[in-house]
């Protein structure tokens, strides 16, 4: 099975300006991944490790400054003319994390969901009607028009969600990027967004890209899980074995460190910080914070293939 | 609440007295109608000036050319600054940088002295020249707050859900994001409106407007070089002056109101 | 464990005026914190845990009002106590954390000023060689490097500035410590090692503590207690452990259904129907009744009171557990 | 700081206040600056001090009597072809600082007018004056490239500067002459920019005649306070305007307002309809000039007749043709403009041929009871059918609008001089039109030849009779609708001193720029 | 000191563009300047040639020379010379203006800063009290009356009515006074004019500090400060109102600008002699010398005190400090 997206060694950097002096964010550090047709990928990782950056870089939001981004089997120009524009919007589609802020709060959900299919040329009030009516169903807002004519305030916090899924999907997209899509959701509400993501990859075949802090998360939906850490991917592998056997010491750490309430932890010393990302440490990032840290780490590893799974990290070099 | 309340009722008086000057007032307002100086009495509840108009009339006229002038100001200053608020701060980077600095400096050299040096050059006086000067010098402010509100939207991410569905700039800058600062712009407005009223009477008393036309600064002008403080006709001063204040107040008043629906942090409970 | 409790907090009532309108945000509010317990108080956002937080340590500041209501620090009905007397005992009886640690800190102040400020406060010692040992003491407590005692709030990170509110709050040794989502804005590993200093200094330093956070799994993996709240009442209490093994509420039962776990069988999560009721309007019966599995007609009509379950003082608010 | 100790000096410098001290306003001008050069004219202040009471002219020519007082000459005499000028200098007159007054500084004032023409204000060598000469130690020569008996008014406004020490100033054009030494009747005594104090010159050479002992002259930056002042009784002289005078209740405070500058309505000739007289003539008897007067002004202007000859002049009226003179008459103006082929428009404005008789009257902007007279003229004006709309302009562009010949109708001015063969000059020959005081643009060649005339000679009946004729071509066409004189202001106190000009004590145009003052303070008497 | 330095450039460049402005201002503007100014002379056409002389005023030069030269003589102090206070240099009449300006202003903007900030912290922190809202009201009205107007209504009551002021000028100018009497005669007529000004900018200092406190009431540290048992004192100077004071703080200094405009039509008002009052006068007597001198003037105190008060912001806010 070949793959619908491809992302090969895309690197971020971001520039700041404070005063005169201009400083390099490196956001995004050589980033490799493949998604397949429906499936479901989750990029964790703390704040500031990346995985927004590249979620963003991979629905064209941002541009990379080096890499390849390669939809369908053709490479996605950095700057998209309209008409490339539009039909990489049309397959690919970006979920947010704060569904109260990802949609205009003066608009109604009428207006917020039309959009997309005016932008992509569908003028037909009766079948506009109609598609709204669909994925709202889809997204298991019914009755419909209760809904159409709502603002966003009017409606709870997972019902914004869908109605953010639902303007993702109304253009029949492929690939979901959905970026912390529960994160700011009740506990109580949360997994039904993940049940419905599941549900769009069942009956729509649409495969994500899920960018999460929360594992439990990640392990519950995802086929595979990457995890990153300073703008780097440490270790990739099938989600469950990577929460039942995280190889790289950075992914032990995460997990210990999770909240679990079964868990009767050992316990962590304090571990220090993630790196500031204008001059991350040399070689290994994760190397100042790291237990098994040796002189090899100076170094910056590559991925090794573990039995299926891949990991950065010179404890793993065969 | 009671703010509303009182501004639209203020306001309210001035726009009936406005619309129907020619039906309340009891005289025609440019018209000689007896001796100069003359104390108020019944026939003249404000006295006349000094060529023998009737100063009542032209308080109720004024209104006109004042609230006018006052209102056209605010337009012109909120178009202004929302369109360079807006564009400075959604677009960021160089644009930004040239927009932000320009109207820092428009910030920073004083309004008032620049409005009547401008107006000590220019020879034609009017109210569309009024109406322009201080507009013109006196955008900064209002930019600035738009910008930065403008600054904080565009991190919203329904902005970038807007630019993710492929929405233009255009679009999501003046039907998007425009809406959700309504009540910021108003507030604006409504300040920029109290700024055009005042800026207008500190103009026209100067003299540097049309003094011909009559507005409540340009009787406050006549007043003045009639010396009507020192010939005790105070009430000539004393009216027009509490017409500014009045209405002036009602558009604070407006736009206290707005900023505290607008800014959370500022709404009583 | 002595049973002796420290604060009792009994059938408070309180809330906020948004507009016109009153959020009876903490109804009916009633629970025990006994000395040296760790209670946790787990509930959904908008369910009244942070008003509760304020309105028990009487900092409700208008909008928020409290209606009725008893709370008491040993014996002391902090509610009735005159304003002078109560400020003398703050932060020497009790303490609080609170959810933000990049507002909790005077942005303009030093540290050490900050932490000065306090100590030179309520401390019967004003010298300040005394005090500066005593903010050595608390910042080594927590672990942090004297050095950050002259920082300005914004040079620190997040974890930092966090353990300084931490250390600040245990100034005195305080009877009482209130954590209002101390960790929310926290990575996970720095959340980690913030709970793990937390809970060292909790059997370093007596006192008991009460923790607010809606991340449940944490809340249950590490406090003594818990007490689950729902729509401004808290609906079961009981030991950690018990509840999570053994949930009588429905409502916690479903709660604990919701959550995706990091361990165990992956299983099918599912979430609860329903959104919470709105606390501007009266709620009879059951606060939970419109999203209750097993609701039946008196909860709709009838306000369950506290059953007691057990001995060692776990009770639920519901109806499926009266006689 | 600086001026904090000048101050604090003089007040231990000066004690008491002398009790025949006279307080006058010069003008309201703000702090004074320290200017005493008596050529730079720019902005009034101390420098209309030093005008007169510090440096004097060698004649003193009276503009109310037209009479022509000797001062620092003692008598001058024409030559025979009127081309050359010989002034009698004054002896034993003394610069306050001793050294004495001679030909030499009559000479050297002139030859640095030359070289200096920025300091030539009158214009002695713009009006054809091309050498001056010492005859003896008494006697000085003008010598003229052509007859002009009119340059003795450019002459007589010279001041008289001290050679010795003059000629060391580099540029006296931009000498601002802090320490002035003139032969006037006062000297400097102390300065501030607040306020200055004159005192009588011992030395002076008719001291005998001057019993005002200071002169204190302080500085009002508005209208409001020097008028408060006045009010209060603490100003004896005081040149400014002043609404509403008469409502003073101190009876000490009178003020004689003589007629200035005459004012009046310029149409532009060129245009239609004001290039035809009998329209000019429909608004000259559409205008009640006293009810201008009396509201418009405040009834502080003086009349004004058709010929706009002033009282003192009135041996000059042509008595012949004060028959034609036309006076208010609105029922006539109308006719007129009917019988011109005008009709009423629905809104009672006349028109012809779809033109509607509707123009912009320009005044300029501030001049506040000029704009009142507009207002006023309008409204008359309106009684027969005609539109006058009163458009206040920046000045400087109302000048321009006048010289670009880019009016329709102006309220303005013309300079009057010193008499009405300068006035007349100025307000018709060709030469000063639309650029000079012939705002309209009178161009009639006969005018001209008349005016030149005056030129020419020095006797009286046959200036007479240019004059009458001058006067027959103002009534039959006028050029302009005369309406009144701009009053020259003069309020005066009599609590301190006697001996004011007034109406019947009416001896000088009591001005203050020039040497009105010296003549007028010499005619005060303390009242103690 | 790379925020000082930006600021310092900032400031640099607004003096540019300020200097630019005034260059430009009369020189877009239709009609000869010079022609204007000479043509008030026009009552004696031979003084008008004098005066043409005496003023030297050139114009047929090409625009960008006359920028150069202009920028030259400003750079170096050289305004030109007064129309209206001829011969005295452009420079020495701004001297004498300004030490009043600099005096009553400057004092007033400070003594009206101070009581407008003590009272917004009042405002603020009482806001739902009858006080509070009254104070808030107070200032909404002192916010919308003209200045001049107040101004002219302060002469009538105080200096014209009861005469306890006097109504005009910076000193008496009747009588000549010794050291001390001379500071109680300033004094004395500044006052009028100084409590105009602080009373009407007073509105605009409560506003803000009121709406600052009430913003920063709200935040938790204020919570904090309470919980921590402060006195209420300590709570509402060092935690609220010293951070609220911030922005503020950089109100005043932007406000500045409006201060001097407020200023400019008191000074006009009660004759006070200083720049703003000498800029009214030039403006009137079109002295284009002097307007331009003043206007840059008038630009650059506003730019130095905000200047200042960014440098003196640091000392504020911890956090712009580097």
């Amino acid at each position: 099975m070949s793959f619908i997206l491809e992302v090969r060694d895309v690197e971020k950097i971001f520039t700041i300006r404070k005063g005169f002096k201009t400083f390099r964010v490196m956001a995004l550090r050589g980033a490799t991944l493949t998604l397949s047709e429906a499936e479901i990928l989750s990029v964790v990782g703390e704040s500031g490790s990346g995985k927004t950056t590249l979620l963003r870089v991979i629905g064209r939001l941002y541009s990379e400054n080096k890499g390849e981004i390669i939809l369908f089997g053709s490479t996605v120009p950095k700057k998209l003319n309209k008409k490339q524009e539009i039909d990489f919007r049309r397959r690919v589609q970006i979920v947010f994390q704060d569904p109260f802020s990802s949609m205009n709060p003066v608009k109604r959900v009428k207006y917020i969901l039309e959009r997309p299919l005016r932008i992509y040329g569908m003028r037909e009030k009766d079948e506009i009607k109609q598609k709204l009516e669909e994925v709202l169903q889809d997204v298991e807002l019914s009755p419909a028009e209760i809904f159409l004519d709502k603002f966003p305030h009017e409606l709870s916090g997972g019902q914004r969600q869908r109605v953010a899924f639902a303007r993702s999907i109304i253009t029949a997209p492929r690939i979901i990027l959905a970026d912390e899509p529960t994160s700011m959701l009740d506990v109580s509400i949360k997994s039904s967004i993940l049940n419905l993501m599941l549900k769009l990859r069942q009956e729509h075949k649409i495969a994500f890209i899920h960018v999460t802090h929360d594992l439990a998360s990640a392990r519950y939906i995802s086929d595979r899980i990457i995890v990153m850490y300073a703008g780097m991917i440490m270790e990739e592998g099938k989600a469950q074995e990577i929460v039942k056997m995280p190889l790289h010491p950075y992914t032990q750490l995460l997990l210990k460190a999770f909240p679990d309430p079964r868990g009767g932890k050992e316990k962590l010393s304090n571990l220090g910080e993630p790196p500031s990302l204008i001059s991350p440490p040399e070689g290994c990032p994760f190397q100042p914070r790291c237990k098994y840290r040796t002189i090899e780490c100076e170094n910056l590893p590559p991925l090794y293939d573990v039995g299926g799974k891949k990991v950065r990290c010179v404890l793993y070099k065969i | 609440m009671r703010k509303l309340y009182v501004a639209i009722a203020i306001l309210g008086i001035h726009l009936i007295i406005a619309a129907f000057a020619d039906l309340i007032a009891p005289y025609d307002p440019s018209e000689i109608v007896n001796l100069p100086y003359q104390p108020p009495s019944k026939e003249h509840l404000l006295g006349t000036d000094r060529l023998g108009r009737d100063i009542l009339s032209q308080l109720l006229h004024g209104s006109r050319l004042s609230i006018f002038i006052g209102v056209s100001v605010g337009a012109l200053m909120t178009l202004l600054s929302t369109t360079i608020g807006m564009l400075s701060g959604y677009y960021g980077g160089v644009v930004d940088r040239i927009l932000s600095t320009l109207t820092d400096v428009f910030l920073v050299i004083p309004g008032l002295p620049l409005m009547i040096v401008i107006s000590a050059y220019i020879r034609v006086r009017g109210p569309l020249v009024v109406i322009l000067v201080i507009a013109l010098t006196s955008w900064g402010g209002g930019t600035r707050i738009i910008r930065s509100q403008v600054m904080s939207l565009r991190n919203r991410d329904f902005v970038m859900a807007l630019k993710s569905i492929g929405e233009s700039n255009f679009r999501i800058m003046f039907f998007e994001m425009l809406p959700n600062m309504f009540s910021l712009i108003v507030a604006n407005f409504f300040s920029a409106v109290l700024y055009g009223i005042l800026g207008e009477a500190s103009l026209s008393f100067l003299g540097l407007s049309d003094v011909s036309k009559i507005t409540w600064g340009t009787m406050l002008y006549w007043a003045q070089s009639a010396n009507a403080l020192l010939n005790g006709m105070w009430y000539w001063v004393l009216a027009p002056g509490v017409a500014i204040a009045s209405l002036g107040t009602a558009f604070a008043l407006l736009n206290f109101y707005v900023d505290e629906l607008t800014n959370p942090r500022l709404r009583r409970s | 464990m002595s049973k002796e409790p420290l604060l009792e907090v009994k059938n408070l009532n309180a809330g906020y005026y948004k507009g016109k309108k009153f959020y009876h945000a903490v109804r009916n509010c009633s629970f025990v914190l006994y000395r040296n317990d760790f209670l946790g108080l787990a509930g959904e956002s908008g369910c009244g845990k942070s008003t509760l937080a304020l309105a028990m340590l009487r900092l409700l500041k208008a909008p928020g009002k409290i209606l009725s209501g008893e709370i008491y620090l040993e014996k002391l009905n902090l509610l009735e106590l005159p304003d002078e007397e109560l400020r003398k005992r703050r932060w020497r009886d009790f303490s609080l954390v609170t959810q933000s640690s990049m507002n909790s800190l005077n942005p303009v102040l030093k540290i050490k000023d900050q932490m000065l400020d306090v100590y030179l406060e309520h401390s019967t010692d004003k010298s300040r060689e005394r005090a500066n040992q005593r903010l050595f003491e608390v910042m080594k407590l927590v672990n942090v490097d004297l050095k950050f005692l002259d920082s300005y709030p914004h040079q620190l990170s997040g974890g930092m500035r966090q353990r300084i509110v931490i250390a600040m709050a245990l100034l005195f040794s305080p009877k009482l410590v209130v954590l209002d989502e101390p960790t929310t804005a926290l990575d996970v590993v720095v959340q980690r090692s913030i709970i793990e200093q937390f809970q060292e200094l909790f059997h370093k330093v007596m006192f008991s503590a009460i923790l607010i956070t809606h991340d449940i799994s944490l809340l249950f993996e590490i406090t003594k207690h818990i007490a689950i709240m729902y729509a401004g009442d808290i609906v079961e209490y009981g030991e950690s452990g018990e509840v999570l093994e053994d949930p009588k509420h429905p409502y916690t039962k479903a709660l604990l259904q919701a959550i995706p776990s990091i361990s165990g069988e992956l299983k099918e999560y599912k979430s609860i129907p329903g959104r919470p009721p709105d606390l501007s309007k009266p709620i009879v019966g059951c606060s939970y009744f419109d999203r209750c599995d097993y609701a039946f007609e008196k909860c709709q009509d009838v306000y369950p009171g506290a059953i007691r379950l057990s001995e060692n003082g776990r009770w639920v608010k519901c109806h499926l557990y009266s006689k | 700081m600086k001026r904090f100790l000048v101050v604090l000096f003089l007040a231990l410098a000066l004690g008491t206040v002398l009790s025949s001290e006279l307080t006058m306003i010069l003008s309201v001008t703000g702090p004074h600056p320290k200017n005493f050069n008596p050529y730079l004219s720019t902005g009034p202040g101390p420098n209309y001090a030093a005008a007169g009471l510090i440096y004097e002219t060698l004649y003193y020519v009276n503009n109310y009597t037209g009479e022509f007082v000797p001062w620092l000459a003692t008598a001058y005499k024409w030559s025979e072809d009127l081309k050359a000028l010989m002034l009698e200098i004054r002896q034993k007159v003394q610069w306050s600082d001793g050294v004495d007054f001679t030909v030499e500084d009559v000479l050297f004032t002139f030859e640095m007018l030359k070289k200096f023409p920025a300091l030539d204000v009158t214009g002695v060598w713009r009006s054809g004056l091309s050498s001056v000469e010492k005859v003896d130690n008494k006697t000085i020569k003008f010598v003229l490239s052509d007859v002009n008996t009119m340059f003795l008014y450019n002459l007589f406004g010279v001041y008289i500067v001290p050679k010795h020490l003059w000629e060391k100033v580099e540029d006296p054009s931009k000498f601002a002459n802090e320490g002035p030494i003139g032969t006037g009747a006062y000297l400097l005594e102390s300065f501030t920019p607040q306020v200055f104090v004159l005192k009588k010159n011992p030395n002076y050479w008719q001291a005998d005649k001057i019993k005002v002992e200071r002169i204190r002259v302080p500085a009002f930056s508005g209208n409001e306070s020097a008028q408060l002042a006045v009010a209060n009784g603490e100003i004896d002289w005081a040149g400014i305007n002043y609404p509403r005078i008469e409502n003073i209740p101190n009876p000490d405070i009178k003020y004689w307002f003589v007629g200035g500058n005459p004012v009046f309505v310029f149409f532009n000739l060129e245009r239609e309809p004001f290039n035809d007289v009998r329209f000019r003539k429909a608004v000259a008897q559409a205008i009640d000039t006293d009810q201008l007067i009396k509201i418009a002004m405040t009834n502080y202007a003086v009349r004004i007749n058709p010929v706009g000859i002033k009282d003192g002049y009135s041996y000059l009226i042509n008595e012949n043709l004060k028959n034609k003179w036309w006076s208010y008459n609105a029922q006539e103006a109308t006719k007129i403009l009917e019988q011109m082929g005008y009709k009423k428009g629905k809104d009672g404005i006349y028109e012809k041929e779809g033109r509607r008789l509707s123009y912009n009257i320009i005044v300029p902007a501030g001049w506040t009871d000029w704009i009142a007279v507009c207002e006023l003229v309008s409204q008359q004006v309106k009684k027969i059918g005609l539109e006058f709309k009163t458009t206040p302009v920046d000045f400087g562009q109302y000048l321009d609008m006048i010289r670009n010949k880019n009016f329709d109708v102006a309220l303005s001015w013309a300079n009057y001089g010193a008499n009405p063969y300068i006035f007349y000059d100025n307000f018709l020959n060709s030469s000063n039109a639309y650029r000079g005081s012939n705002r309209g643009g009178w161009i009639d060649k006969e005018t001209d030849e008349l005016l030149a005339k005056l030129k020419l000679t020095d006797d009286l009946s046959s200036r007479k009779a240019t004059m009458a004729r001058l006067q027959e071509i103002v009534v039959n066409n006028i050029p302009a609708v005369p309406l009144f004189y701009n009053p020259v202001w003069f309020i005066y106190s009599e609590k301190n001193f006697t001996g004011w000009p007034n109406e019947k004590n009416a001896f000088v145009e009591p001005r203050t720029p020039g040497m009105d003052k010296i003549y007028l303070i010499m005619r005060l008497t303390p009242k103690k | 000191m790379k925020y000082f330095l930006q600021r310092m450039l900032f400031y640099l460049f607004t003096i540019f563009v300020a200097i630019t402005l005034n260059f430009l201002i009369p020189r877009l503007m239709p009609g000869d300047p010079a022609e204007r100014i000479l043509s008030r002379y026009e009552a004696d056409p031979n003084a008008i040639a004098a005066m043409k002389i005496a003023l030297g005023i050139e114009t047929d030069k090409p625009l960008l020379d006359q920028y150069v030269e202009y920028l030259k003589n400003t750079l170096s102090g050289n305004f030109g010379i007064s129309y209206v206070y001829y011969p005295v240099k452009v420079q020495q009449v701004i001297q004498n203006a300004l030490p009043w300006t600099v005096g009553l202003v400057g004092i007033s903007t400070l003594i009206s800063f101070v009581i407008g900030t003590l009272l917004g912290v009042y405002a603020g922190w009482n806001r739902e009290r009858a006080s509070g809202i009254s104070l808030l009201m107070i200032s909404i009205l002192l916010r919308s009356i003209p200045y001049f107007w107040l101004a002219m209504l302060m002469v009538y009551v105080f200096g014209f009515r009861l005469k306890w002021f006097p109504i005009a000028g910076a000193y008496s100018s009747r009588q000549i006074m010794e050291g001390f009497q001379f500071v109680k005669n300033v004094l004395f007529h500044g006052f009028l004019p100084s409590i105009t000004l602080i009373i009407a900018s007073l509105g605009g200092w409560i506003l803000t500090m009121r709406n600052n406190m009430v913003a920063i009431l709200s935040e938790d540290f204020v919570l904090l400060a309470e919980a921590k048992g402060l006195k209420k004192k300590d709570i509402l100077l060092r935690y609220a109102a010293r951070n609220a004071m911030l922005p503020s703080f950089t109100a005043f200094g932007l406000s500045l600008g409006f201060v001097v405009s407020g200023a400019l039509l008191t000074e006009i008002v009660f004759s006070y002699p200083g720049v703003g009052f000498t800029l009214y006068r030039a403006v009137i007597s079109q002295d284009y010398p002097l307007i331009q001198g003043l206007f840059l003037i008038i630009s650059l105190s506003v730019l130095t005190a905000n200047l200042i008060v960014d440098l003196t912001y640091g000392f504020l806010d911890p956090r712009v400090r580097v």
